[in-house]
């Protein structure tokens, strides 16, 4: 029983730190001050895994019936594809 | 990644589900004002830009961190309680909570500094968004600061064990509801030009 | 009947439906004024017969809650009323303060009414819904406390349930925002500001809890579902009804002279209310579904079915196709408004007093359920009311999209009473659907003198 | 369905939730009252116009026409009518009503003074400045 839970608490960690990596990263992009489709592209993309993250592994979802994954998984998807969707025709 | 309970049999959600009925809730009000941003954006972009510019970006991501961090708090505090370890779970919820109040702290000195320039959700439309969507989400982070106060208080006098924490895990889902909204509205509303 | 004072109810439920005739019989006559335009002028002009129109409804609508309360909570207390007697005298107080307020109406000019009922001390009269004089006023606060007090009373000497909880908490709401009545200010935009906080937080928030308790109550007792699932499904539904429905004030702060940001907050909000209207139907078809017993009284379950279904037409969608500030910019103020609140308000709280009165009248008449022929004769009546009231909504809905073209967004618009003769033919129409609605009103209240063998309790 | 979902826990995310939406409902007034002076024209009541408002509501106008796109629906909105018609048209057609035309619809004799017309028009004067966000979309209202 012992070895699991410091894998699981060090799984947690990691998760922990990816996250705040991908802030970083996106306040560095922030910081650099770059615009333009590209970009905007990254940022929701990462965004959008940071929230897969928590739902996944922080709010436990990845052991869930399909049904609530789904729905996590649509509501991100879509809210982040409508976004880059109204991004993408601000630029034209 | 061999996840220790990756191989259990399809669990329900974690907690219990009117909190799950509440969150689905938020999300598709946050959904919605969040794709509103988006769109109103579309139609009036260089002052969307123009004003995101005064938005205190580092205060933005700090909070980021520091909500990241205190939902890392609650997953330990969790995990911890699903051992039966009352105190520990206490000590980690405890730990989130203060961060929390580190969140609203911060906020609350962002807050400041725009009434002091007399920007209000009237000013325009983007200080409007901006203003009703971070003040909805900081009432948000008040109340998960009191739903976790709850749960402390009771896991502090032993009430939940091993196999009774169906309420620290109603609360952690609702604080992971708070923190994911957040990582979605930071970059959204401070970065993305 | 479990409970001797449960009797209390009967008086209410009978003034509230010879209440709702009166309502129904001044609805006709302003629907024929809509096309006949002096009908009888000078004797009832319009806006008398208007005001008469919405105060009976309300007071009607008043009547059975009242009623519905002071039967279903000696049941779900398990302990007799506390006070049956307090119960009658505020029926009597309520009943002749209604009647003298509508006598006040017809037969005295509006402004010496004012005049002579205190107006000048504080001036609360002249607004739409809330057009009753100060002492008339007062003693709808004495009545809501009595019959507030009376039920509080009685559920604390007794057993606690989520209903009984949720009822009280309608009713303590109903209570507190009906004070924002006298609050007046000259100042325009806040007058009209803090009036929704009587008008909508009644309609679209507190009532709601009153509507959800009394329908839970009749659910578990016509389809024996465990009180368990009832209350908890109650429970998450009265709580989407005030996640949306609080904000949700803010699709009245579009043009009223409030800040802008009212258009986002309260377009998102209120477009969110309908959901729990559709977990309300869900819920009791689910709920009739998995029905444990068959209870006799099968006009009862028809008429529950029938309140969540129009409830969710009426109130969510009939709302919905108009509360968005875009949308609603042109549909302000116009027929579509008028469609959505006849729907609404027959479909959420007419039918969910009907459902009451028609599972708690049999019982308080010493039966399970009425004979075969007098149910018959209800369900008729159900459907021909529904039926009729879902074609007023209709002819509304017409005549009001062809009013917003015409007077709105046509590149010539035309005036107001211009429009209004375009569209007389949606009022003719309305006026026939009146008539047909009446008659399913006659026929409900034959029901009632029915005899024939009825289903003696089991 | 989740094996956990108790009506306990419904009950306190009914507290929690009502509790937190009329919260946030206060602010959003409390925010509307401190911006609403530079919008709502309040600078423009005079005692006129307080008269005018009573006159408004002891003769009952709410129960046929609208004020704002609020009241009754049987004549027109009279929010813009200051802008529409003007106040000699207003004054005029208070003192001649009703018209007596038959079918068509009447509107009652108020038998107001001269110096109450003049409050009652100030009163829809001061109505027609208040910042609607540009409604009603046209002058007919």
């Amino acid at each position: 029983m012992n070895n699991t839970k410091e894998k699981s608490n060090l799984f947690f960690t990691v998760v922990w730190l990816v996250l705040a990596l991908l802030t970083i990263m996106t306040f560095s992009l922030g910081e650099a001050g770059m615009a333009g489709k590209g970009v905007m592209l990254t940022l929701l993309a990462i965004t959008m895994i940071k929230s897969q993250l928590v739902a996944n592994y922080f709010m436990g979802l990845r052991r869930t019936k399909f049904l609530w994954r789904v729905i996590m998984f649509g509501y991100f998807a879509i809210v982040g594809g409508l976004i880059a969707v109204a991004y993408l025709m601000g630029l034209k | 990644m061999n996840h220790s309970s990756a191989t259990l049999s399809q669990e329900d959600l974690p907690g219990d589900f009117a909190i799950w009925i509440f969150i689905f809730a938020e999300m598709l009000a946050f959904g919605v004002l969040f794709v509103s941003y988006a769109f109103t954006r579309a139609q009036n972009i260089e002052l969307f830009n123009a004003s995101q510019l005064t938005l205190n970006r580092t205060s933005g991501a700090i909070n980021t961190l520091v909500l990241i961090t205190s939902s890392y708090f609650v997953v330990r505090g969790v995990e911890a309680i699903k051992r039966g370890l009352n105190q520990q779970c206490s000590h980690w919820l405890t730990g989130a909570f203060l961060l929390g109040g580190v969140f609203v702290g911060i906020k609350m000195v962002e807050f400041q500094d725009k009434f002091a320039a007399d920007i209000t959700m009237s000013t325009n439309n983007f200080y409007m968004f901006y203003l009703s969507l971070t003040f909805f989400h900081f009432m948000h982070v008040l109340m998960g600061m009191v739903i976790l106060a709850v749960i402390i208080m009771k896991a502090r006098h032993g009430g939940y064990s091993a196999h009774d924490y169906v309420g620290v895990e109603t609360g952690a889902s609702f604080w992971h509801m708070v923190d994911f909204l957040w990582i979605i509205l930071f970059p959204l509303v401070y970065i993305i030009r | 009947m479990k409970y001797t004072s449960q009797a209390v109810a009967k008086p209410y439920f009978i003034a509230a439906i010879a209440l709702f005739l009166g309502q129904i019989l001044f609805g006709l006559i302003m629907g024929l004024q809509y096309v006949v335009g002096d009908f009888l002028f000078p004797a009832i002009p319009f806006n008398v017969a208007r005001m008469v129109h919405t105060n009976l409804l309300i007071v009607w609508l008043l009547f059975g809650f009242m009623g519905a309360s002071y039967y279903l909570i000696p049941e779900e207390s398990e302990t007799e009323l506390y006070s049956p007697k307090l119960a009658i005298l505020t029926f009597w107080i309520f009943l002749v303060a209604g009647a003298v307020t509508v006598l006040g109406y017809l037969l005295v000019p509006y402004a010496s009414l004012a005049k002579w009922t205190g107006n000048d001390l504080l001036n609360t009269m002249g607004r739409e819904f809330l057009e009753q004089p100060l002492p008339t006023k007062v003693g709808i606060v004495l009545v809501a406390l009595s019959w507030l007090f009376n039920i509080v009373m009685t559920v604390l000497k007794g057993r606690k349930t989520a209903i009984s909880l949720v009822l009280s908490l309608g009713m303590l709401g109903l209570a507190v925002f009906f004070l924002f009545s006298f609050y007046n200010p000259v100042n325009l935009v806040k007058d009209k500001f803090y009036w929704w906080w009587v008008v909508h937080l009644w309609v679209e928030g507190v009532w709601e809890l009153i509507l959800g308790a009394m329908l839970a109550f009749v659910l578990i007792k016509v389809t024996g579902v465990d009180r368990e699932v009832i209350e908890k499904w109650l429970y998450v539904i009265i709580t989407m009804t005030l996640v949306t429905g609080i904000i949700g004030t803010g699709h009245h702060y579009y043009w009223i002279g409030t800040p802008a940001y009212w258009q986002w907050w309260g377009s998102i909000f209120s477009a969110l209310e309908p959901i729990p209207f559709f977990m309300m139907t869900v819920f009791a078809f689910n709920m009739v579904n998995k029905r444990r017993r068959e209870h006799p009284n099968k006009a009862a379950v028809l008429w529950a079915l029938g309140t969540s279904v129009m409830a969710f037409l009426g109130a969510g969608l009939w709302g919905f196709l108009h509360t968005l500030a875009p949308v609603n910019y042109y549909a302000h103020g116009t027929q579509l408004t008028a469609a959505h609140g006849h729907l609404a308000f027959y479909g959420a709280y007419a039918l969910v007093v009907l459902t009451m009165i028609s599972y708690a009248m049999p019982i308080l008449r010493g039966r399970a359920a009425n004979p075969e022929r007098a149910q018959i004769m209800e369900m008729w009546s159900f459907w021909l009311m529904t039926i009729a009231m879902f074609f007023i909504a209709l002819f509304l809905t017409g005549a009001g999209i062809v009013q917003i073209w015409l007077q709105r967004i046509s590149v010539t618009p035309m005036s107001f009473m211009a429009v209004q003769d375009q569209i007389s033919i949606f009022y003719w129409a309305r006026e026939g659907a009146g008539l047909v609605f009446l008659l399913g009103l006659l026929l409900y209240i034959g029901s009632f003198f029915v005899k024939g063998k009825s289903h003696a309790f089991e | 369905m989740s094996a956990k979902f108790t009506k306990s826990m419904a009950r306190n995310v009914f507290y929690g939730g009502g509790v937190f939406f009329f919260l946030l409902f206060l602010a959003l007034t409390f925010d509307t009252m401190k911006v609403l002076p530079k919008r709502d024209n309040s600078q423009n009541i005079t005692p006129a116009v307080e008269h005018g408002k009573k006159l408004w509501e002891t003769n009952n106008c709410i129960g046929c026409h609208t004020l704002l796109g609020e009241g009754a629906y049987f004549a027109p909105e009279l929010g813009n009518v200051y802008p529409r018609r003007g106040p000699d048209f207003i004054k005029a057609w208070i003192k001649g009503q009703p018209t007596g035309v038959p079918g068509r619809r009447q509107m009652p004799q108020f038998n107001l003074s001269d110096a109450d017309i003049d409050d009652l028009i100030a009163f829809l004067k001061y109505a027609s400045e208040i910042n609607t966000n540009k409604w009603p979309p046209n002058i007919e209202g």
